[in-house]
């Protein structure tokens, strides 16, 4: 094997990786934009999604277009309770403070799989069988095409409900204005709850395409999460096209990183990225203007 | 004519009264059990201290501070076993390694604001764990370092519990002394200012650059020399309790037991620490109630601890409290 | 601080002759759960076994069981709660790093320590007080290297998790491979949260070895099973007694067939023959874990097991006195166990030999000894 | 200090945000001993000269010097050393302060007291309390305050809110002051008793930069004034000449005819 079908290798799989990154940063900054706060249980939300379809494609029987379905829709739900729990006191708590709530959220919820589902992980079977495909000398595996293809989805997705339909005008005039959007009539904390669900679906169906390749287990979500803020900080907080290049940059980078460097590092190489990048550029590399006024 | 608020007096009164109370409780508690979490409520309210000033009072963020506490960890393990340098040294050479890798850190990292600085130190702490894990010949990898000698007075060696809950309380109240001092100094009021308005303390020439630097540095050495306790204390260091999740787990501690509150740093450790330790019977499901009851006091109690408790009391004091208008 | 005062005060048990206490700390909770909860359980089977056939020597057996939340600090704290509960013997903890922290405590208190963990560095240096009963990576390796020598492999890649486990097992390859004339072409390392190892495996791929050997715990050596076959890496895939448990061959599905690894008899107890030593210890044990559980006990298990049958042994023979609890166990030869036959010595405190291990394959979903 | 002299000087200063020119280059001089005002319209650009002045703004381009040495770029805390102090448009107080503490603050740059010392409470510490708080307490004489000094900033009413912001800024014994709204707010007696203050502060050789909207008081208490428009200067003379001039005639009455 030469070193470029090496290098397609590393980014194939950086790609696979970077999508599901990508899923998560989107989760992250579509509840930024809603109440400017981050939700570090947004993780567990993608561990929910995996665990649950597992569970349901066991326990119930059902095809597992079923299963998907309805782990989608119950985490939505769980999202639109943390939504509520958050916005309760919205007005009286800190950033911080609220923060400490999606952690206490996230404890909770890695608690409660744990108990559910046991501590061990679980496998979930690929969408499609089929052999490996190979491209150049690099290999790629079916169920990675599924999560572009879901990934890509579900990016229009978020897109065309943003721009093109008047619930998600209402949630984007939310993030823009509160104040603006309450005196039109719009409902905020109706659209914050909305925030939420959304989100919280998205890390589902992250959770989901990816279970088939890494398995799902109760802890999953706390590095997949943090890789996923990771990702929403490096193309810049708020930012939907930054939060899809950031989650690319991060997987194909630490993929890379993890190749040619160290395995070793390969989570030190994707933190030092973003360091490297907040510094040279502060609010990230699709972020509005820098946080510095002058 | 003091016209300051009348906390310092009030302060002065308690601190004699919180030491002598410390320094009696090995004598109620006959169990070694009860010092050994009397001992690690010491280490984390140094922590909590530092992180305290840092979040409470510069208002910084840092998701990384379990770094610092590891640094220091690691610099007394290093040279108390490696170089075979005495105890004591170890423990003064802990925070000072672990301040300049704060500033070192911070130079770059403090210019971010908000959720960046968060992310910022998120990662470092990330790449300093990596660092003990994989720098093997230093660190000894995962399996860690054995062999640290205790800490000794003259020919007395500092193993016992007893003895050592009295270094780690010695410390930490001398913080307690030290934090106060700089809370309400020159420097403390810089930093309260900084954290009501930035532009106003600019306009009075406030360099926040220069103390936001400072007061991170100063969190950077609290948590070195909690960590060289640590080190001393166990006898063993790994990188395990340097993670993302004690960091975490200190956050949570300073935000619950009260932030900008020198006693809310005490509370935050202690009550996090208890919580764990009683949470124990609930086996299986102490993590569920812990999360539980995280989400619970930050819904019902958003200033923590100590603001809360006070404003009830407060309020059962005068029926109807005069809530001032902020400002603009 | 007044309700741990209150919670943790344990009155003493009235009855016609005091109960023996037995600490225990599992990480039942946290990253290593999945190795310390088969250990708990273990324990209180055998706790609720000892004492419907009249307890030792008339005494009733009390197990203490403290989750250790697989962290250091509440493995200290824990230790300290069960020392100050008078506890006679602790078995436990689950993980390397939790039972070196607790060294000084253990030697301090007096208290012998029967570690279920497996890094060497917790018998070696010998610590007067601590003893383990799960295999040292060392024998596991030879086992290995053993194999290697005979199927003429002499060029190999390491894949090693970056935990305590994975860095003593990539140390003792590096030993014993340089001792065996095993050339190791590359060593990558996996974290243990990682979800995928491809660029690992690609890197793998390019240096051409003859095998790859993985040393983890789940999950990630599974990732790494169904990954190679994902990049078609057609090569022996070695690997530890780590993935000796039945989730390894769930994780990793039809990626699984073909592993061959070093494990304790306990898995393969009905492939050893009728004349081993050790049958009849094994299936004692793995009857009595399926019958409670209804499940297949597991190795983790199983040094539990061990490591409770040895302080029962103890008490029966010199009571409930801690420092002639040490030396018996110390001095203990001969113990059939289902980590394998233990011959304590005052310079080994493991008292395993290679002999411990098997070779193990799966084929078809099922682990046969290797031929 | 020697009343008349030039203290600063604006250099064709420009800022933009973005595609909107807020300040299109306008230079202009201030001088000791002289309260000089700045007026306009709404938007005219006011506010963002003052901002540069006082360096929280970076001038886009243009230079600013001060006693002829340039300072543009300086950090914004830089300014105190250099001699000047400012109030804001919505007052900037610190409000979990007592109002002693307020003015304290504004004794900042004269105190040496670094973490170290306060950390060990050292008795030099204690003695410069004992001085600025000592000091602090004659300022709030001089704006009337005296007797609320242990109460907290945000109790104090609206207008004593703003005499203590100038309070403030005083303490740092400032050879330039800049006022941006004063009278916002105030009540007709308040904005007398500020006059009176700020002239006494002319007085005392101190130069005084004001923004206000209120003409009356610019009128009374200016020796010069500059007009703004749309971020260019349009004029700049004493306030006769001002009041005269026909563009800055056209630009009140065009962009609002109420006020003056």
């Amino acid at each position: 094997m030469d070193l470029t079908s090496q290098i397609l290798q590393y980014v194939l799989s950086g790609i696979t990786v970077g999508a599901i990154y990508a899923i998560i940063a989107l989760g992250f900054s579509l509840i930024y934009n809603a109440v400017e706060i981050v939700n570090l249980a947004q993780g567990e939300f993608v561990m929910l999604g995996a665990m649950l379809a597992v569970y349901v494609l066991q326990a119930a029987g059902v095809p597992l277009f079923a299963a998907v379905l309805i782990a989608i829709v119950v985490v939505g739900g769980v999202g639109a309770l943390l939504g509520l729990a958050a916005i309760h006191r919205l007005k009286k708590s800190s950033p911080l403070s609220l923060i400490i709530i999606t952690i206490g959220a996230s404890i909770f919820f890695k608690g409660v799989a744990m108990h559910l589902w046991g501590k061990d992980a679980l496998p979930l079977p690929a969408f499609s069988s089929g052999d490996a495909i190979e491209v150049h000398g690099a290999v790629l595996v079916p169920q990675s095409l599924w999560i572009f293809g879901i990934t890509a989805l579900m990016l229009l997705g978020v897109y065309i409900f943003y721009e093109r339909t008047s619930f998600g005008k209402a949630m984007r005039a939310v993030a823009v204005n509160k104040h603006g959007a309450r005196l039109v009539g719009i409902n905020v904390n109706r659209m914050v709850v909305w925030a939420f669900a959304i989100s919280a679906a998205l890390g589902a169906v992250g959770g989901i395409i990816v279970a088939p390749v890494t398995l799902a287990s109760y802890d999953m979500g706390t590095m997949l999460g943090l890789k996923g803020f990771c990702a929403a900080i490096l193309g810049g907080l708020g930012s939907g096209g930054g939060a899809i290049a950031g989650g690319l940059i991060l997987g194909i980078l630490e993929n890379l990183g993890a190749g040619l460097i160290s395995s070793a590092y390969k989570d030190a190489i994707a933190f030092v990225v973003m360091l490297l990048i907040l510094f040279v550029r502060p609010s990230g590399l699709f972020g509005g203007r820098s946080a510095d006024g002058r | 004519m003091d016209a300051r608020s009348q906390s310092p007096r009030y302060h002065f009164l308690a601190f004699p009264i919180v030491g002598a109370l410390l320094a009696a409780l090995p004598f109620a508690l006959h169990n070694n059990y009860y010092i050994g979490v009397m001992v690690f409520i010491g280490i984390h309210t140094i922590l909590a201290l530092g992180l305290n000033l840092l979040m409470g009072y510069a208002g910084q963020v840092s998701l990384g501070h379990a770094a610092f506490y590891g640094i220091g960890a690691y610099t007394t393990a290093i040279l108390t076993t490696m170089l075979k340098w005495p105890p004591w040294v170890g423990l003064a050479c802990a925070p000072m390694v672990a301040g300049l890798a704060a500033y070192l850190i911070g130079m770059p990292t403090l210019k971010l604001k908000g959720h960046y600085l968060a992310m910022a130190t998120l990662g470092f702490g990330m790449i300093v764990k990596i660092l003990f894990v994989e720098y093997y010949p230093l660190t000894g990898g995962t399996s860690g370092m054995t062999g640290i000698p205790p800490l000794s007075l003259g020919k007395l060696q500092l193993v016992d519990d007893r003895q050592f809950y009295y270094v780690v309380w010695f410390f930490a109240l001398m913080l307690i002394w030290v934090s106060y001092n700089i809370v309400e100094s020159r420097v403390g009021r810089a930093l309260r200012a900084v954290h009501t308005s930035e532009i106003a303390a600019a306009s009075v020439g406030v360099d926040i650059a220069k103390y936001k630097i400072q007061v991170f540095v100063l969190s950077g050495v609290y948590s070195g020399l909690a960590g060289a306790l640590y080190a001393h204390y166990i006898r063993f260091v790994n990188p395990d309790p340097f993670g993302f999740m004690f960091s975490i787990q200190l956050v949570v501690m300073v935000v619950v037991g009260g932030m900008a509150s020198i006693w809310g740093a005490i509370a935050g450790a202690s009550a996090i620490t208890l919580l764990s330790q009683v949470l124990q019977r609930f086996e299986d499901y102490e993590v569920i109630v812990f999360g539980a009851i995280l989400v619970l006091v930050m819904i019902y109690m958003p200033q923590g601890l100590t603001k809360s408790i006070v404003d009830l009391t407060a309020r059962r004091r005068s029926a109807k409290p005069s809530k001032p208008e902020v400002l603009p | 601080m007044l309700v741990a005062l209150v919670a943790g005060i344990i009155c003493p048990a009235v009855g016609a002759l005091a109960p023996y206490k037995i600490g225990g700390l599992f990480a039942i909770t946290g990253p290593a759960s999945p190795l310390g909860t088969p250990e708990r359980d273990t324990a209180l089977l055998m706790e609720k076994q000892i004492n419907a056939t009249g307890g030792i020597n008339g005494h009733p057996v009390k197990l203490i069981i403290y989750d250790t939340k697989s962290t250091e600090t509440d493995t200290v704290l824990a230790a300290k709660n069960l020392i100050s509960q008078g506890v006679v013997a602790i078995v436990g903890p689950s993980q390397t790093g939790e039972s070196l922290a607790l060294l000084d405590t253990a030697s301090r208190a007096g208290v012998p320590v029967i570690s279920c963990a497996a890094g060497v560095k917790i018998v070696q240096p010998v610590n007067k007080w601590v003893f383990k009963t799960a295999q040292s990576d060392v024998h596991a390796v030879a086992r290995l290297v053993d194999y290697m020598k005979k199927k003429g492999i002499n060029k190999i890649s390491i894949l090693s998790v970056s935990n305590a486990f994975g860095d003593s097992g990539k140390q003792q390859l590096r030993i014993q491979c340089g001792a065996a004339k095993i050339k190791i072409l590359s060593e990558e390392t996996f974290g243990d949260k990682d979800t995928d190892t491809t660029s690992q495996i690609t890197r793998i791929r390019g240096k051409r070895p003859q095998a790859v050997v993985c040393w983890g715990t789940n999950p990630g050596p599974a990732i790494v099973a169904r990954n190679m076959k994902q990049l078609g890496l057609k090569i022996p895939l070695l690997m530890s007694h780590g993935i000796a448990n039945h989730k390894f061959i769930e994780l990793a599905g039809d990626s699984a067939n073909g592993v061959i690894f070093p494990a304790g008899r306990l898995i393969v107890v009905n492939d050893i023959p009728a004349s081993d030593p050790q049958k009849k210890a094994l299936l004692a044990y793995a009857n009595a874990f399926k019958k409670q559980y209804k499940r297949d006990p597991d190795t983790f298990g199983g040094h539990a097991w061990d490591a409770i049958q040895l302080v029962k042994e103890a008490l029966a023979k010199v009571g409930p006195d801690k420092a002639k609890i040490r030396s018996f166990i110390e001095n203990k030869k001969n113990y059939v166990g289902i980590g394998g036959i233990f011959n304590f010595t005052p310079q080994d405190h493991n008292g395993l030999g290679k002999n411990a291990f098997v070779l193990v394959t799966i084929q078809n979903g099922k682990w046969r000894l290797t031929k | 200090m020697t009343t008349g002299a030039v203290f600063l000087e604006a250099h064709d200063v420009t800022k933009r945000f973005g595609g909107l020119t807020a300040v299109d280059s306008v230079s202009f001089t201030m001088k000791l001993g002289t309260i000089k005002a700045l007026i306009g319209p709404n938007g005219a650009g006011k506010s963002t000269m003052l901002n540069m002045l006082s360096g929280v703004y970076l001038p886009t381009s243009g230079r600013i010097s001060v006693r002829t040495v340039d300072v543009t770029g300086q950090q914004a805390h830089k300014f105190v050393g250099l001699g000047i102090a400012r109030t804001f448009q919505t007052v900037q107080l610190f409000g979990n302060m007592t109002v002693i503490e307020n003015v304290v603050m504004g004794l900042h740059t004269k105190c040496k007291t670094g973490i170290i010392q306060s950390a060990l409470r050292l008795p030099s510490v204690l003695r410069e309390e004992r001085m600025v708080f000592a000091s602090a307490m004659e300022h709030l004489e001089r704006v009337g305050l005296a007797d609320r000094a242990s109460e907290l900033a945000v109790n104090l009413p609206y207008g004593q809110q703003r005499m203590l912001e100038i309070a403030r800024a005083m303490a740092s014994s400032p050879e330039m002051l800049m006022l941006d709204e004063p009278a916002a707010g105030l009540s007709m007696k308040e904005t007398e008793h500020l006059a009176l203050f700020v002239q006494e502060i002319r007085d005392s050789g101190i130069g005084v930069l004001v923004v206000d909207h209120d003409m009356r008081l610019i009128m009374d208490i200016s020796d010069e004034v500059v007009v703004l428009d749309h971020g260019k200067k349009i004029a700049e003379g004493t306030p006769r000449e001002v009041q005269t001039n026909p563009s800055v005639i056209t630009a009140y009455l065009g962009e609002e005819a109420g006020d003056e």
